[in-house]
């Protein structure tokens, strides 16, 4: 039974997989694609050869912690709509010690990685202290909070870092995450080392929502506030920390962008998307640390192996959204089979 | 001059058939009714002008995010194109990365400078042309007050206000020009409001240099129009007369030829005369800034007006200003 | 003979549990018919089947002779069958009106009628001795008045068949004798009831004939009058049951709880509690007797830290608490089983295990600087799942899945495990069946004679008089009295809870 | 210029701009009052707004003219429905987690509106349209002193429309039976059922309706402001709705309140640049006003919001 169960957790996304691909391939026959040089083409687009790979992986780094940042809060039973902007205020944070700060690569980098999380906590316990000390709705305060980090930030850049082309100077070789080494080993790629960030900051996330008093602590609060207060667990405090450690991991997802990627921040005249990815990766990975890297090794895969099914079969990378979306659509309808299967088990057992 | 470093090895003028063009656009997309599309028609003219085939000779990589830019670069190098063009300057780090990382590739850029000896950049005067545009808005305002609806506040955006400032002062001593960015390129109702508070305070024509943004202008000068008022919108990178239509408010527009400059850029690479390290700039001289064609709406002496200043900016005897401190300077010499 | 209700060999499952085991249940036109069983026994469920909410895997229904496939609450309705549900089924932001006329509501031109509506809701009021306010709010109202909704509810619908689900488990002694009065009433209209409770004072007063069913299956039906508490305790649960609470006389040592002149605002700055004394001692228990909203939540959540003291003081040995934070009060020594399990007792989530840590996780040995031991942790819950009888498949099953009799056993292994100098309990055996009352009490007096100070908060007169050494009886913010419980009467303790003198009484 | 002036700016502005935010909010005060969480209304927004700017499109080529928008509309709202009926089924009927399923729901709009319109026009736009609706005067109203010139004058006809439905939807919520069930279900699913009300089928009407309003909102957009479609026309506005719809307690006419209060705010932070007095201002303070203006009202004057109590839990019936 518990193999079934096993076996259903890997199963049921699949299969979702499997669907939403075979939709997918519906709708390009009907609009007059041709699925199977296009999926040819995205599979090339992810795993044929080095380079892609190496994209494949660059792209999952911001992901993935953007994805944790979302999980994190949905764990403790706090929605964040507002990674997007923390992951700005990360950015520019990260960006700024690179540029500013002078120190050997083994401070800097870790000290822009720090300011970044930290100015991301910043951001995030707002609606953290909004909530706990006036009850407002953290979905309103988050969404409104994204407004503001996109035009403080660029604002920031505008009046004391701006450099041609819109943007910062790139920060010092110090503080960069790119490496030659990575690069030259995945043909050029832009893989830097930002993905080892992400997989620690899954392993951080993991550790401390079921191996530590705090994430006890937390959990608690997110599944029964009254109970948790009745426990003697300070609930204002769990929210505000809540909101903070999950505007951490977003503002180090700003970071992989202002340290590896780019190795600056732009002015950005809108949104990044990275932020509202990560919804939809939390949600793929079931919340959980390891399900965020899978989700996110998904959406990244697909979303660079949709360059190349435009570049070499034509098909507009929209039909990738639309494929992501059916994925998103059966894992979520799957948890009734899940849910069933479980009964079901449960029942021939007992 | 375009002499390359790069003559010798790669495709000369003999082996038309192999020569392959392809370009990047930014997240505006192909048929942004902008820059994008104005590349793309260079383009496709340049293909059709060679009796190349359509994304095999030519084609073009559409991107959704910026973390898209490299990517799609590298996919097109990877494919053999001879030249690579990124449309936009928030392309410029990515192609001026990729051009290291491939030094055998040849890129060019738009609307920004790189370092790189296998890099083009491709570059216009916006400002000459928004010169031109504010005169006819000096000269054609009833009012004595214009505005300028800037997409987001930056150093390219500074070059067509302060070109029209410049215009419209020169045509117009006593006008006002009242300036606000919207701090975004896709939100019309942000446009209309700021177009809406301008023709309430008085003004009559407005020049938009905001993309999406600038719907919202023409929107608001449509619904004035309608309601008998007299109000114009001055449409911006191509001619945006069709999108004034049916109430007609689009006074005229100022285009900026990328079409044209990808055709040439094209060329010259294609009979290796590809200006690489070079910047290669579109001015009035080259055509490759100006006035729209369709134009209906002007006044004759407007149009003289127009064409008296063409010659002397060509001629360098005005020299119109780009940035903020130019245009202060400018002002000044009017006096 | 013909039966209104005539249930054959119902079988309901559940994944991993008969819940109902061929049972059968039949009822006579204008009888109260008891249906009795331990928590668990599968009481709710066949009402549930009845009612049309579950369907059975077996077996057959007839209604007034004729057999019915029942699978849905809209038929039963139509069948004349009404159900006052266990846990209420009212919409807290509704009025009381809108509320009993929601599926039914009369309209004039499009618009829901509430004008006809309150007039209808005030006559059938009326005439049974419902006494509701039709347009309060749902969550403004007593526990007694949404019961009386309720009723409402099944009557506005035409119900001559109705089943109560524990309908005094959340009542006060006056509330049930009213309660009482209105079944009575509704039978000798003609109507027919089923009851079920755990009280079996109750169906010995009001019952004609009882069903007992024990773990999902029919034990039998007997009539009341043929038959007596401890025979009927019996049957349920196969043994003997054991009333009377046995216990040795208090030795009553050093004052444990001194609270001087409190007050405490309700949540509309009200004086809920408006200058109260008390003090308890190592080694009693002692019992607050109060009519429901006499400042009784407000007293304790004011000594546990939940909730502000505005004037006053609270003492527990020689460190004061008042206004201390809930974490630095348990710290001092205070346990509490709390009135409202599911909300405030238990995180419904967590395994039991963890629920069993629920305020000392962060101590060793279940956990070093900061890090979660979790071998010590279920290791705990294992022992306290042992002693305190917690029936539940493991340690790692979540609470939400223990019937309320075992979350409620985990609760109070939990808080007296703590080894509290000072132990609340507020309404620790609500709702449970005799058998794990039995065992609470028990549980509340060893902790008495092993020197603690308890604190018990009850509405059940009969608990707070066989449970507690003194009885403090609250009104209106205040103690009022202090009684002995082994010189007093139901009587007494109701007088001075309606806010009489104690005088009046010896008078008499 | 004078303060009536000032005020002649920025009012009818807000009301503009507000318009597709009330009729979106509104249709998620529907589906979250019948306890079905949309967070898909950004999606539903802007798959109306694909379906409007293409109706009105061929609506014109068709020679519908001046109708053409009006027409939009209702296909909009027939589609916006028959969207949002997916995510009907996987949250009602599959009992998927009902952020998923709105989260795909924005995910999927913009894909296929996107990928249609590049196959119906071969262009990453539709065309810009030249039947809109347009601005003018309300007859008689407008002449009435000060408030018709504030409130009257220079303003769409959509933006009352939508003021109207905020009255009807208040209406209908709170004095109809349909009503009084439709909030009994997202309450106490369960109370419901056991009155006989079908707590699915309410749900489903409550979850259509808001895809019916939602894709109102996108096609009013276009119509009265961006005058076609892009990927880029609604970007956030369907989540400023979903703001506005708590922000007013999941109450229709508190959603309206909010709905304009963010136009208000908007629209001071625009004209505010020509102001004299705000004119001093850096420009980021009055660009980021907006969404501080709303912060602080939420934590000064509104505060708490109480959610339907069964928001965002399937309904099984015999659990508990
Ligand atoms: N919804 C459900 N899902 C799974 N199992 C259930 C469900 N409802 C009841 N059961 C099972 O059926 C058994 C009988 O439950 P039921 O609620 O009928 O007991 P009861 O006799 O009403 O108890 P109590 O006196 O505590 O009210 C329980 O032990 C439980 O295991
Ligand atoms: N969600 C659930 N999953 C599994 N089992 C459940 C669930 N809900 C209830 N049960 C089962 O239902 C049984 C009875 O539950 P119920 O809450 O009726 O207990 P109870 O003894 O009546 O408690 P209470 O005193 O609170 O009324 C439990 O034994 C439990 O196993
Ligand atoms: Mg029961
Ligand atoms: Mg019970």
């Amino acid at each position: 039974m518990q193999n079934n169960t096993n076996k259903m957790k890997f199963l049921v996304p699949l299969i979702s997989v499997f669907l939403g691909l075979l939709i997918g391939g519906i709708i390009m026959l009907i609009s007059g694609y041709p699925p199977i040089e296009a999926y040819a083409a995205l599979f090339e687009g992810i795993f044929g050869g080095s380079y892609y790979m190496g994209e494949t992986i660059r792209q999952m780094s911001p992901l993935i912690l953007s994805g944790l940042a979302v999980a994190f809060a949905f764990r403790t039973g706090l929605f964040n709509i507002g990674v997007e902007g923390q992951l700005l205020v990360g950015w520019l944070a990260a960006v700024y010690v690179g540029i500013f700060v002078d120190a050997p690569a083994i401070i800097h980098i870790p000290l822009a990685i720090l300011a970044a999380g930290v100015a991301g906590a910043l951001w995030g316990s707002v609606p953290g202290i909004l909530k706990a000390r006036f009850k407002v709705h953290e979905v309103i305060t988050t969404i409104m909070m994204n407004y503001i980090a996109l035009y403080s930030t660029n604002e920031i850049i505008r009046n004391f870092m701006l450099a041609p082309g819109e943007r910062t100077e790139n920060v010092k070789e110090s503080a960069s995450l790119a490496s030659p080494f990575l690069q030259e080993l995945t043909d050029n790629s832009t893989l830097h080392y930002g993905i080892i960030v992400a997989i620690v900051a899954a392993v951080i996330m993991w550790f401390l929502l079921w191996r530590t008093t705090l994430g006890y602590e937390l959990r608690a609060v997110g599944f029964n506030q009254h109970a948790s207060q009745y426990a003697g667990i300070n609930v204002s405090k769990n929210i505000v920390l809540s909101m903070a450690i999950s505007g951490a991991f977003a503002g180090i997802a700003g970071s992989m962008e202002g340290l590896g990627t780019y190795q600056y921040m732009t002015i950005n005249a809108g949104f990044t998307g990275v932020g509202f990815d990560g919804i939809a990766v939390a949600l793929l990975g079931a919340n959980s640390a390891i399900g965020v890297i899978l989700g996110a090794a998904l959406f990244g895969g697909l979303k660079i192996g949709a360059l190349n099914m435009q570049a070499m079969a034509g098909v507009p990378t929209e039909l990738v959204g639309i494929v992501i979306a059916l994925i998103i659509f059966f894992v979520a309808c799957s948890y009734l089979v899940h849910w069933l299967m479980n009964r079901v088990n449960r029942g021939g057992k007992i | 001059g375009c002499g390359s470093s790069d003559d010798g090895k790669s495709s000369g003028g003999g082996e038309k058939k192999d020569f392959k063009v392809a370009m990047v656009t930014d997240t505006g997309g192909v048929d942004d009714k902008s820059f994008n599309q104005s590349a793309w028609e260079g383009l496709t003219k340049f293909g059709k002008d060679n009796s190349l085939e359509e994304s095999k000779g030519y084609k073009y990589l559409q991107s959704t995010a910026q973390s898209d830019y490299k990517p799609n670069l590298n996919s097109l190098i990877r494919q053999k194109y001879d030249v690579v063009f990124g449309i936009g300057f928030l392309m410029g780090t990515d192609v001026e990365t990729v051009a290291k990382q491939q030094p055998d590739a040849k890129l060019a850029i738009v609307d920004m400078v790189v370092k790189g000896d296998n890099v083009a950049n491709i570059t216009f005067s916006e400002h000459e042309g928004s010169f031109l545009v504010g005169l006819v808005a000096g000269m054609q305002s009833k009012t004595n007050k214009v505005g300028f609806v800037g997409g987001v506040n930056s150093e390219l955006i500074k070059k067509f206000e302060n070109g029209f400032k410049a215009g419209v002062l020169t045509a117009n001593p006593k006008a006002e020009v009242m300036v606000q960015y919207a701090e975004d390129f896709n939100k019309a109702e942000k446009g209309q409001q700021i177009a809406n508070t301008f023709y309430q305070q008085g003004a009559d024509v407005i020049y938009h240099a905001a993309g999406g943004t600038g719907m919202g202008v023409f929107t608001e000068a449509k619904n004035r129009k309608k309601n008998g008022e007299n109000v114009w919108v001055i449409g911006v990178d191509r001619d945006q007369h069709e999108e004034g239509m049916p109430e007609n408010v689009t006074l005229t527009s100022m285009v900026k030829r990328v079409d044209q400059a990808v055709y040439e850029v094209s060329e010259q690479a294609m009979n290796g005369k590809f200006p690489g390290g070079k910047i290669v700039e579109f001015g009035l001289k080259e055509d490759g800034v100006g006035i729209a064609p369709t134009q209906e709406n002007v006044e004759e002496k407007s149009l003289q007006s127009v064409e008296d200043f063409k010659k002397k900016i060509i001629a360098g005897e005005v020299k119109v200003p780009k940035t903020d401190a130019e245009f202060e300077e400018f002002k000044k010499s009017l006096k | 003979m013909e039966y209104v209700i005539d249930m054959r060999n119902i079988r309901k499952e559940f994944p991993g549990i008969v819940a109902n085991d061929n049972i059968t249940l039949q009822v006579k036109k204008g009888e109260i018919h008891a249906l009795l069983g331990e928590n668990g026994a599968g009481k709710s469920t066949l009402m549930n089947v009845l009612f049309g909410l579950y369907e059975p895997e077996q077996g057959e229904i007839f209604v007034k002779g004729n057999k019915v496939v029942n699978n849905d609450p809209n038929i039963a309705n139509s069948l004349g069958i009404g159900m006052v549900h266990q846990h209420f089924m009212l919409v807290d932001k509704f009025t009381v009106t809108e509320n009993i006329i929601l599926g039914k509501e009369p309209t004039k031109g499009g618009k829901v009628d509430l004008q006809t509506a309150a007039k209808e809701v005030q006559a059938l009021s009326d005439q049974y001795g419902l006494r509701v306010d039709p347009n309060a709010k749902i969550e403004d109202i007593s526990v007694g008045m949404q019961q009386r909704v309720e009723i409402l509810k099944t009557l506005y619908r035409g119900a001559d068949i109705l089943i109560f689900d524990e309908p005094t488990a959340v009542l006060t002694p006056q509330e049930i004798v009213e309660l009482i009065q209105i079944m009575k009433k509704l039978v000798s209209e003609g109507k027919s009831i089923i009851l079920i409770t755990h009280k079996l004072k109750e169906i010995m007063e009001v019952c004609d004939r009882c069903t007992v069913i024990r773990r999902g299956r029919g034990v039998g039906t007997v009539d009341v009058s043929d038959s007596n508490p401890d025979s009927l305790a019996a049957m349920m649960v196969g043994r003997e049951v054991n009333f009377k609470v046995e216990k040795i006389d208090a030795d009553p040592k050093e004052a444990v709880l001194k609270i001087k002149d409190l007050v405490v605002h309700d949540s509309r700055k009200v004086p809920a509690v408006n200058g109260l004394n008390l003090t308890v001692h190592a080694g009693e228990i002692v019992g607050i007797a109060g009519v429901d909203g006499n400042g009784q939540s407000e007293l304790l959540e004011a000594i546990t830290g939940l909730h502000k003291v505005h004037e006053g003081s609270i003492h527990l040995r020689d460190k004061e608490i008042t206004n201390k934070s809930p974490r630095s009060v348990t710290e001092n020594g205070l346990s509490h089983i709390p009135q409202d399990r599911h909300k405030h007792g238990l995180v419904l989530d967590f395994s039991v295990g963890e629920n069993m840590v629920l305020q000392t996780y962060y101590q060793k040995p279940y956990s070093k600087s900061g890090i979660l031991s979790f071998k010590p942790i279920f290791d705990k819950a294992k022992k306290l799942i042992e002693e305190y009888d917690v029936r539940t498949p493991d340690a790692y099953t979540p609470a939400r899945a223990l019937s309320g009799g075992n979350q409620q056993k985990a609760i109070i292994a939990r808080e007296v495990d703590r080894d509290p100098d000072f132990l609340i309990a507020a309404q620790p055996t609500r709702g449970l069946d005799v058998g794990a009352i039995e065992f609470i009490h028990s549980k509340l007096i060893e902790q008495r004679d092993n020197g603690k100070a308890v604190l018990l908060v009850s509405f059940e007169l009969d608990e707070i008089i066989n449970v507690s050494d003194r009885i403090a009886v609250m009104y209106e913010g205040k103690i009022v009295a202090i009684v002995n419980p082994k010189e007093t009467t139901e009587q007494e303790l109701g007088l001075l809870m309606a806010g009489g003198k104690r005088g009046t009484v010896h008078a008499e | 210029m004078s303060f009536m002036d000032i005020l002649a700016l920025i009012i009818p502005a807000a009301i503009v701009s507000a318009a597709p935010l009330i009729f979106t909010a509104l249709g998620g005060v529907f589906s979250e009052r019948s306890g079905v969480v949309n967070i898909g209304l950004e999606g539903l927004m802007l798959f109306g707004a694909f379906t409007g700017a293409v109706t009105i499109y061929y609506g014109e080529q068709f020679g519908l003219a001046g109708a053409a928008p009006w027409v939009s509309f209702v296909v909009a709202m027939i589609v916006g429905a028959l969207f949002a009926s997916i995510h009907a089924v996987a949250s009602i009927s599959l009992k998927a987690d009902q952020v998923v399923s709105g989260v795909a729901i924005n995910f999927l709009a913009a894909g296929l509106a996107i990928f249609l319109t590049k196959k119906i026009f071969n262009a990453g736009q539709t065309p810009v349209i030249s039947q809109r609706i347009s601005k003018s005067d309300i007859p008689f109203l407008s002449d009435i002193p000060v408030i018709g010139k504030l409130f009257f004058s220079n303003a769409y006809l959509t933006s009352y429309l939508a003021v109207f439905v905020a009255l009807i939807v208040w209406y209908v919520l709170y004095k109809t039976p349909f009503g009084l069930r439709l909030r009994s279900v997202g309450e106490h699913p369960m109370a419901a059922d056991t009155m006989g009300i079908n707590v699915k089928k309410m749900r489903y009407v409550g979850v259509l309706l808001s895809g019916a309003l939602a894709g109102l909102g996108g096609a009013v957009y276009v119509a009265s402001i961006s005058g076609n479609f892009t990927h880029s026309t609604i970007t956030g506005q369907g989540f400023m709705a979903l703001a506005a719809m708590i922000f007013g307690k999941w109450h229709p006419l508190g959603a309206l309140g909010a709905a304009l209060f963010f136009g208000l705010a908007q629209a001071i932070s625009i004209s505010g640049a020509q102001i004299p007095g705000l004119q001093d201002i850096p420009k980021v303070f009055l660009l980021i006003a907006p969404y501080v203006l709303t912060i602080l009202a939420l934590a000064g004057l509104v505060g708490r919001a109480d959610a339907p109590k069964a928001l965002g839990t399937p309904y099984e019936k015999g659990k508990r």
